[in-house]
């Protein structure tokens, strides 16, 4: 049995097990969780270097599990994700009941996310989706009644992604008649044109609706604020990124040659572009830290689709970077935010305030974070975001470049008013009580504040397994150097020379500033502050953090009336109501009934010859 | 070349030259003096020639000016004004009501000698002084700063308790925080 | 290994002269907007003298780390702008790391620093230092939009995103790009103007308003920090803007020229005008600056 | 060990109940099982046989086309297994369930529905399929009445009335057959059908239609389905969804394939199942109560089958055989755990049954697993059925049904999971303290097994279904072996 | 007195018929006095405002008569139409100083009231805000009363620099030109005498 077989069946048999060792010994549940998602890690590690392939039938199809570069990217983001956050939620989760529930979903979760990475047929492919689809529902709807509505949004959309994702497998199978990937690919060229753009389209909405591309995104928001905290950081870390993982298979291995499909790839790109804007736009004015961070998840992925659809080679490789960025530092936010509920049982920006000094490692990780998402130089972001728009002005998408930008300035706006309501400004009397997170806890943080560190200043090492899935999807090279980037017309960004320059200047300052004066330099506490003399009490609450950009939102407020759900929950509602005329249909008493079956009769006795034709 | 106290005499030198030629005053008026500071720093009297700067925060400011009578409620908050800002800082009385309480000096309200209070390092007398004398005052002080006299923060700082004694004894009730300079 | 000491001399003198040359600047600013108030002003070292106060302050307050830090990030994030700008077309001292980095790593660090600011203001508890930062952001996010617009035509027109391209294109007089591509010297221009923060963009540091914004808890060394930081800035911003439009200099006198033209721009228009609130400068500039930048780019596209 | 045995055993039984009854109370109980046994234990071993070469079987002694003859191919052996499993899962279920008064009336009427249901898939005569018909008809009303209560009986009032219907025009449509084709042999009809005037023939499919329609719950016809479903105790809905629903639709699809095999009869009946399966998804999307929600769901999913059957080619009706199969399966699963749900939280209503899931989590556990098999979520049986539907639809080259399946299907996961998520998380505190009796619990685990296991090895069952699907489709094969 | 006083005269004749224990004396041209008894000035003051259109509130003082242990309350009120100032005087009595307040037909009288009873310690029943006004933790007697003396209050808690002892009284330097006379009751508070 090589390694594929192993990760799959222990994290399935493992979630089995959690299940029932939570109802007999509690404690021994959280370690058998941890040991599975290490030893999942642990074989997806190993699994790298060989080249295995499993093949068994049933039911006259034959499954067929085998790892390429471009699953083993994959696998490696799902494997570190998923053990981080088990690792996290044994702390977070500690007094919380129904675990053995929550456990066993999580890792159906990370099996499902492995199933679909390492599939090369597509019904094992829809089967983990169908598996990955239903755990995550039950997660979501854990926590309190309030989640059974958005529970009930999320498995519906899901459902008809899911879905159309099974019409254009039945489709493809309609079509070549078998479903393995290896010859689907071969004879995918003799499909007609019309139909590979109908396969191609409906492939992308099935993935589109995981990866919560705008039209889609509705239930993004709520499913990633309502679902507890460490489910939310592998939830928009991973979860979300096999629909990408979808969309880059469909972009170029089902790639059909006809010019149709260059206008799917423009319009797809402008749809992750219009995502990118109007998700941030939203979430400048959310009050609730995760529900900001659920919106820039949403905004994070739109930048990925937009570097696939572009579909130069150095725009693969930036979104390729985004995308085991963007599972780092969206884990790294989610958790910081969940450490901070954790200790003040509230996510509310209005509220909590000034933590800085109290949860000082959760604020670093926080701050890692807003560096990486908003692409400032020292971090990994930068690197990502350089690559992006380095492709898209090169393939001549000007005015995309725009509105990516505006998009990505304007994140800096709600990734200050997270770190500044939440950690930063006045240190109110109501939050002395608390200290920072267990060790526990802190470390899955630390390691991925090192790795986004890290991916700043060696990008290389992240790109060369990038550029081998680009090898495997459609031998797409780029050139670029274990800390140089270089774009097409031949420029180039030395992350070293800007590391070692930021850093130098950083440590000279750093050092003048500190040591001049410093005898004579003192800390204040954060009521001792220019009031113009007044002295305000110890209870007297000097926080700034409701409306925060009040200015900004008169700027833009026409652009933030348009919104996609009210649409939707309009469609949802009238559905309902169609529903209704059934009531006269079944109306219960025998008579009707009869007659309906006497109407029958003469119907069919009238056309007969119109439904049966005379040819008996 | 030269040793370590000549070394020190020159960085003081220049130190005190350029406290000398950049005073910024803390944009605080007390009493009706305050209405002489615009004609002193727009352009018939120009105060800015000689590198003085209205700023917004104690903290970033060295002159705090007392512009006339001074109310006990009002000297609370000057005290805690004067505490923020930073350490060399110096105190500019203006006017007669300062110095020995004016033609407030029967009032049930207003203290009589500011110094008793604050480290005063000039006084500029006059029912409110002109901006000439405003001017004037404000040499005046370069001068001593050049000398290295202008020391009201040190004094302030040395017999702490005989101020906070004089200002409790007018303050009732006290409530304010440590002075930690 | 043998040390190539011009560049090391370009690395130590670089950020000294741009402190000096930016601390002038606005020294002599001060003096123009008090004769055109119809009085003499200060002298102008008087900023120099300033600094150098803020510096000898005996004692300094700081309310956390962060604050503490951020002066340190806004000097870092300029000293780096410059390095990374060729001050003087290929001349071995001030050229120092221009051939690592281009013009998008530019647009990213110049918001580096205002962060670092944004985030030790944020750690002072000061509610005016919060809305100034509020203030600051929205407007970023106003004149960015343009900014960007000007340089994407830019690079697409001469097919390069490395400002030593761009400097070798303008080697005659005709060949400026301010006369290559107007409306992206306009849109710029106007984004400029937001960038300094002078008087119709100054909404941010309003002195009676918010106590002067972010800096409002900064005193002493900090705030003399901030001030040097932002003087390099200055100097930085208006090389970045010679080189762009104006074919960089060849020697120091040509670059002070220049410079100081460009400099007088928001000079100039900061004394005329009023201050703009917070959103009607975000409306300004996604009017006129990003008309001229779309017609920038459509003059590229066809 | 013979076929005749599925009929003659359970027939003797259902006598042999009211005197055992006489006797002893646990006697009566115990007769049912023991004959279910028996047959699950005969029809296993005449699988192999059955499905290699059919059996046929001659009732006293008249050579066909005269005497009765019993036709046991392959499709027959299936569905008998399929009948005598489910049986005794429903007896072993029942067996703690029903405690009202006449157990004996309850069992017997049981047997009598086993036999009915047995001898229209064994029977190889037309008029004996109608005999069957009837038998498993009244037992059915009867059961539906069970309960005794107003709305019992006024369900069973109006299955009498429309079941009326149907048994008068089966047998109009036998009569006209007969008068024609003077023979009342399955297979001989077959042949001699084709002389017969196309107007008779024409007339005589639409009598079929209607006749064996209001059986097999197709849309216009099936008022009486929901209330029936509803009023009857669950056990007795298990049967209905399980067994005497899965009969007629066989005997609906034996005399289209064989008599009136015609590419416009099979479209038709793909176009009633597509419009069957929509309106009942519909109606259940709106039901307050839960086995009304079962009922209409169990008319989708014979929807469903009705859809694969009219493909009409060879993979796509062993997929509704499959899917025949998993039905069966999975909704005497849901009827069963729906029975104890009602039977704990005291109402019908769905509202009623809050929190459920905290203080009786076996059985909340099972609706649960049902429902997300029913849907067709993958490592549940439901999943491959409704994918090799639609995989052979697709092959069929038709590409509507399969959006309008999946269309359905999403509305079938809103309903279920809307009843799951009440289950387990709206907080009520427990106030019923009576816990469900072990058998109800065996019963319902066994099931659960068997859908686990298929769902993991699909082909356990498929490998039976090719030559089940190609018994009923070849003719030829059924005439020869039919006229011995 | 050679301007037609129509107006000043209608509008005594008309307070004259209303309120007969009035005291009314046009003082000058566009004033009048009125000295009424305390209970009748609320009356008085509505009939003014919604008869008389004697609309605006102009002021409401207090004056200490020590002497006749008596504080006098002074309203002044302004008509914009006849552009007449009617000034009305009560009397209230020293020790129980109580009057009821106006709030209800000027809000800004609250203010006024507030001043009051901080200086004079009136206290005006149905006005809600007689808390601390402008002196900050004031423990002494209200200090405008004329038995709270100012200059003791001044030399006990104020240090009061030395060397005012031969200040030039300003009030001589005055009498000295106009040929008046200090009277005798203000000389105790020269400057001179401070001990």
């Amino acid at each position: 049995m090589n390694s594929i077989a192993y990760i799959l069946l222990i994290t399935f048999a493992g979630a089995g097990i959690t299940f029932i060792v939570h109802h007999l010994i509690k404690p021994l549940r959280d370690i058998i969780a941890i040991t599975v998602a290490a030893s999942g890690l642990y074989f997806v590690i190993q699994s790298l270097t060989e080249k295995t392939k499993i093949v068994f039938g049933i039911a006259d199809f034959n499954i067929i599990w085998g790892n390429t570069p471009y699953s083993n990217l994959f696998a490696v983001l799902i494997a570190v994700l998923g053990f981080l956050t088990i690792l996290y939620a044994r702390d977070f989760m500690a007094e919380k009941e129904r675990l053995g529930y929550f456990y066993m979903n999580l890792l159906f979760v990370i099996g499902g996310m492995y199933g679909i990475v390492y599939s090369q047929d597509l019904i094992s492919l829809f089967f983990f989706w169908e598996v990955m689809t239903w755990s995550s529902f039950l997660l979501v709807i854990y926590c309190c009644k309030e989640a059974q509505p958005i529970g009930l949004k999320y498995f519906v959309f899901s459902a008809i992604g899911a879905y159309s994702l099974l019409i254009a497998i039945v489709m493809i199978y309609a079509q070549t008649g078998n479903l393995e990937l290896s010859n689907i690919l071969q004879n995918f060229g003799n499909i007609s044109e019309v139909n590979q753009i109908v396969i191609a389209v409906l492939l992308l909405t099935g993935f589109g609706v995981k990866s919560a591309i705008m039209p889609l995104h509705v239930w993004a928001p709520d499913s990633y604020s309502i679902s507890p905290s460490p489910f939310t950081a592998l939830f928009s870390g991973a979860l979300s990124k096999m629909g990408i993982f979808g969309i880059g298979m469909v972009l170029f291995k089902f790639a059909s040659h006809s010019g149709y499909f260059s206008y799917v790839k423009i319009i797809l790109a402008w749809l992750g572009g219009i995502t990118a804007l109007l998700a941030t736009f939203y979430a400048i004015f959310q009050t609730d830290a995760k529900k900001l961070l659920a919106y820039s998840s949403i905004g994070q992925l739109g930048y990925i689709i937009i570097g696939l659809a572009v579909g130069t080679p150095l725009s693969i490789a930036a979104a390729l970077f985004l995308v085991i960025l963007h599972g780092a530092f969206k884990a790294m936010l989610f958790m910081s935010v969940g450490a901070v509920y954790f200790r003040t049982g509230t996510t509310d920006m209005n509220s909590v305030t000034g933590l800085i000094r109290k949860m000082p490692l959760s604020f670093v990780t926080m701050l890692f974070g807003i560096i990486t998402v908003s692409g400032v130089p020292p971090l990994g972001g930068f690197a990502a975001k350089w690559m992006l728009y380095e492709s898209l002005i090169q393939s001549k998408h000007y005015f995309l470049v725009i509105v990516v930008f505006a998009a990505s300035t304007a994140a800096f706006l709600y990734l200050y008013k997270l770190i500044f309501s939440l950690f930063l400004g006045q240190e109110e009397v109501e939050w002395s009580h608390v200290k920072e997170v267990p060790l526990l806890m802190l470390i899955p943080m630390l390691i991925l504040s090192a790795f986004v560190l890290v991916a700043g200043i060696f990008p290389g090492l992240v790109l060369d397994p990038i550029s081998h899935a680009m090898q495997y999807l459609g031998n797409y090279g780029f050139k670029y150097e274990t800390s140089v980037l270089f774009n097409e017309w031949g420029n180039k960004i030395n992350m070293q020379t800007v590391i070692n320059v930021i850093g130098a200047v950083f440590l000279i300052a750093g050092l003048f500033v500190t040591f001049k004066g410093l005898k004579k330099t003192r800390y204040v506490t954060t009521k001792d502050i220019h009031t113009s003399g007044e002295i305000p009490e110890e209870n007297e609450n000097l926080t700034y953090a409701v409306d925060f950009y009040k200015p900004f939102e008169r700027a833009i407020a026409p652009a933030l009336k348009a919104s996609i759900d009210k649409i939707y929950t309009a469609i949802g509602n009238n559905l309902e109501q169609a529903f209704d005329f059934l009531r006269y249909v079944y109306t219960g008493n025998g008579q009707t009934y009869a007659m309906y079956v006497v109407l029958f009769l003469s119907l069919l006795i009238l056309f007969a010859e119109l439904i049966f034709g005379i040819k008996l | 070349m030269f040793n370590d106290k000549e070394a020190s005499k020159i960085v003081d030198i220049i130190k005190n030259f350029a406290r000398k030629h950049s005073l910024w005053v803390v944009a605080y008026g007390t009493g009706c003096g305050a209405i002489e500071l615009p004609p002193t720093m727009t352009s018939r009297y120009d105060a800015e020639r000689f590198g003085i700067r209205g700023s917004a925060t104690p903290r970033q400011a060295d002159v705090l000016l007392i512009t006339g009578y001074l109310s006990v409620k009002t000297l609370k908050r000057v005290i805690r004004t004067y505490e923020q800002m930073q350490e060399p800082k110096y105190v500019i009385g203006f006017g007669s009501c300062t110095i020995n309480g004016g033609m407030y000096w029967d009032s049930y309200n207003t203290i009589k000698a500011l110094d008793r209070y604050l480290p005063v390092d000039v006084y500029i007398n006059g029912c409110m002084p002109r901006p000439e004398a405003v001017i004037s005052g404000f040499i005046k002080l370069q001068q001593l700063i050049s000398e290295g006299k202008a020391d009201g923060a040190k004094r302030y700082r040395e017999n702490l308790e005989w101020y906070r004694e004089n200002q409790r004894k007018v303050i009732k009730n006290w409530r304010m925080p440590e002075y930690n300079w | 290994m043998e040390i190539n000491w011009s560049a090391v001399l370009g690395i130590v003198f670089t950020p000294v002269i741009a402190f000096l040359v930016g601390v002038t600047y606005g020294g002599l600013t001060r003096r123009i907007t008090a004769r055109i108030q119809n009085r003499f002003g200060p002298p102008f070292y008087q900023n120099i003298l300033d600094i150098i106060k803020l510096y000898s302050k005996e004692s300094n307050i700081n309310h956390g780390v962060m604050q503490h830090l951020g002066p340190v990030f806004a000097i870092t994030a300029s000293v780096t702008t410059l390095f990374f700008i060729p001050v003087i077309k290929d001349s071995p001292v001030f050229t120092n790391f221009s051939f690592n980095g281009d013009l998008i790593f530019l647009l990213y660090i110049m918001v580096f620093g205002s962060l670092g600011m944004a985030l030790g203001a944020g750690q002072t508890g000061n509610p005016n230092s919060a809305i100034g930062v509020s203030r600051g952001l929205s407007q970023l996010v106003g004149y960015e939009v343009p900014f960007v617009m000007a340089l994407v035509a830019i690079m697409v027109q001469f097919q390069t995103t490395s400002l030593n391209d761009l400097l070798a294109v303008q080697d005659h007089f005709t060949k400026w790009i301010i006369f290559q591509s107007p409306f992206a010297f306009l849109a710029a221009i106007l984004a400029f103007l937001g960038m300094m923060g002078y008087a119709p963009f100054d909404v941010v540091i309003a002195p009676a308003e918010i106590a002067s914004g972010p800096p409002s808890e900064f005193g002493g060394k900090y705030l003399g920090l901030m001030l040097t930081s932002r003087s390099i800035f200055t100097f930085a911003k208006l090389v970045l803007f010679t080189d762009i439009f104006l074919g960089g200099a060849h020697d120091f006198i040509t670059l002070i020229i220049k410079t100081f033209i460009l400099y007088m721009i928001p000079v100039l228009t900061g004394i005329v005008f009023p201050r703009f609130r917070t959103e009607q400068s975000i409306r300004f500039f996604w009017s006129w600056p990003l008309f001229f930048g779309i017609l920038a780019i459509l003059v590229v596209v066809f | 060990m013979s076929p005749v045995h599925f009929i003659a055993i359970p027939l003797f039984a259902a006598f042999l109940i009211p005197l055992a009854g006489k006797v002893s109370k646990e006697l009566v109980k115990i007769i049912p099982g023991l004959v279910l046994l028996y047959l699950s234990f005969v029809s296993v071993t005449l699988f192999p046989i059955g499905t290699h070469h059919p059996v046929v079987e001659i009732i006293a002694g008249f050579k066909p086309p005269f005497g009765i003859t019993l036709y046991y191919g392959a499709i027959a052996a299936f569905l008998t297994t399929l009948i005598t499993l489910i049986g005794f899962v429903i007896w072993l279920y029942s067996y703690k369930f029903i405690i009202r008064e006449p157990i004996e009336k309850y069992y017997m009427l049981f047997m009598m529905l086993i036999t009915g249901s047995t001898g229209i898939v064994l029977t190889g005569d037309i008029f004996n399929l109608f005999v069957f018909f009837e038998i498993t008809s009244i037992a059915a009303y009867s059961l539906t009445a069970f309960l005794r209560d107003r709305d019992g009986a006024e369900a069973a009032f109006k299955y009498l009335l429309i079941g009326s219907f149907a048994s008068t025009f089966f047998l109009l449509a036998i009569a006209i057959i007969y008068a024609n084709v003077h023979t009342l042999n399955l297979a001989d009809i077959a042949v001699k059908i084709q002389d017969v005037p196309v107007t008779t023939r024409l007339f005589v499919l639409i009598l079929f239609l209607i006749g064996l329609g209001i059986e097999s719950e197709m849309f216009p016809l099936n008022g009486w389905a929901p209330d029936a479903y509803s009023q009857a105790p669950s056990p007795v809905g298990a049967v209905f969804g399980g067994i005497v629903v899965k009969a007629a639709v066989y005997s609906l699809m034996r005399i289209i394939f064989l008599m009136f095999n015609s590419h416009d009869v099979l479209h038709f009946l793909l176009v009633m199942g597509i419009i069957t399966m929509l309106i009942a998804e519909m109606s259940a999307m709106k039901q307050q109560q839960i086995k009304r929600m079962l009922a209409f769901s169990s008319i989708g999913q014979m929807g469903l089958v009705i859809i694969a059957f009219g493909i009409g080619t060879e993979p796509s009706v062993r997929a509704a055989m499959f899917q025949m199969f998993n039905h069966a399966l999975i909704k005497s699963l849901l009827f069963f755990s729906a029975g104890y749900l009602v039977f704990h939280s005291g109402s019908k209503k769905i509202s009623a049954l809050d929190g459920l899931g905290h203080d009786k989590p076996i059985t909340s556990f099972f609706f649960a697993f049902g429902a997300l098999a029913i849907i067709g979520l993958p490592p549940f049986s439901g999943f491959w059925s409704k994918l090799y539907i639609l995989l052979s639809i697709a092959d069929a080259g038709l590409m509507v049904p399969v959006v309008l399946i999946l269309i359905s299907s999403i509305i079938e996961a809103v309903y279920y999971l809307r009843v799951v998520s009440r289950l387990y998380f709206y907080k009520e505190e427990a106030t019923d303290v009576r816990r469900t009796p072990v058998s109800g619990l065996i019963a319902m685990g066994i099931l659960t097994v068997v859908i686990l296991l298929v769902g993991f090895y699909p082909n356990l069952i498929l490998n039976w279904m090719t030559p089940a699907a190609a018994d009923l489709l070849n003719k030829a094969s059924y005439i020869k072996f039919g006229l011995f | 007195m050679n301007k037609n006083l129509y107006n000043e005269n209608q509008t005594i004749e008309e307070i004259k018929n209303t309120f007969h224990t009035a005291e009314i004396k046009l003082q000058r041209e566009s004033r009048i006095i009125v000295k009424l008894r305390s209970d009748l000035i609320p009356p008085f003051l509505s009939y003014a405002k919604n008869y008389l259109a004697f609309n605006h509130l102009a002021h409401f003082s207090c004056v200490d008569w020590i002497e006749d242990n008596e504080f006098e309350l002074v309203y002044l009120l302004y008509s914009y139409e006849k552009n007449i100032v009617v000034i009305a005087k009560t009397r209230i009595s020293r020790d129980k100083a109580e009057f009821v307040t106006i709030k209800h037909l000027w809000r800004q009288a609250e203010t006024y009231e507030r001043e009051i009873h901080e200086m004079f310690g009136i206290n005006f029943t149905g006005n809600d805000r007689l808390n601390e006004f402008i002196l900050e933790d004031w423990d002494d007697i209200p200090p405008m009363r004329r038995d709270f003396n100012t200059i003791q209050f001044a030399k006990d808690n104020f240090y009061t620099r030395p060397g005012r002892e031969d200040a030039q009284d300003v009030r001589e330097t005055i009498t000295k030109k106009s040929g008046e006379k200090i009277p005798d009751f203000a000389k105790e508070f020269s400057v001179r005498n401070l001990k």
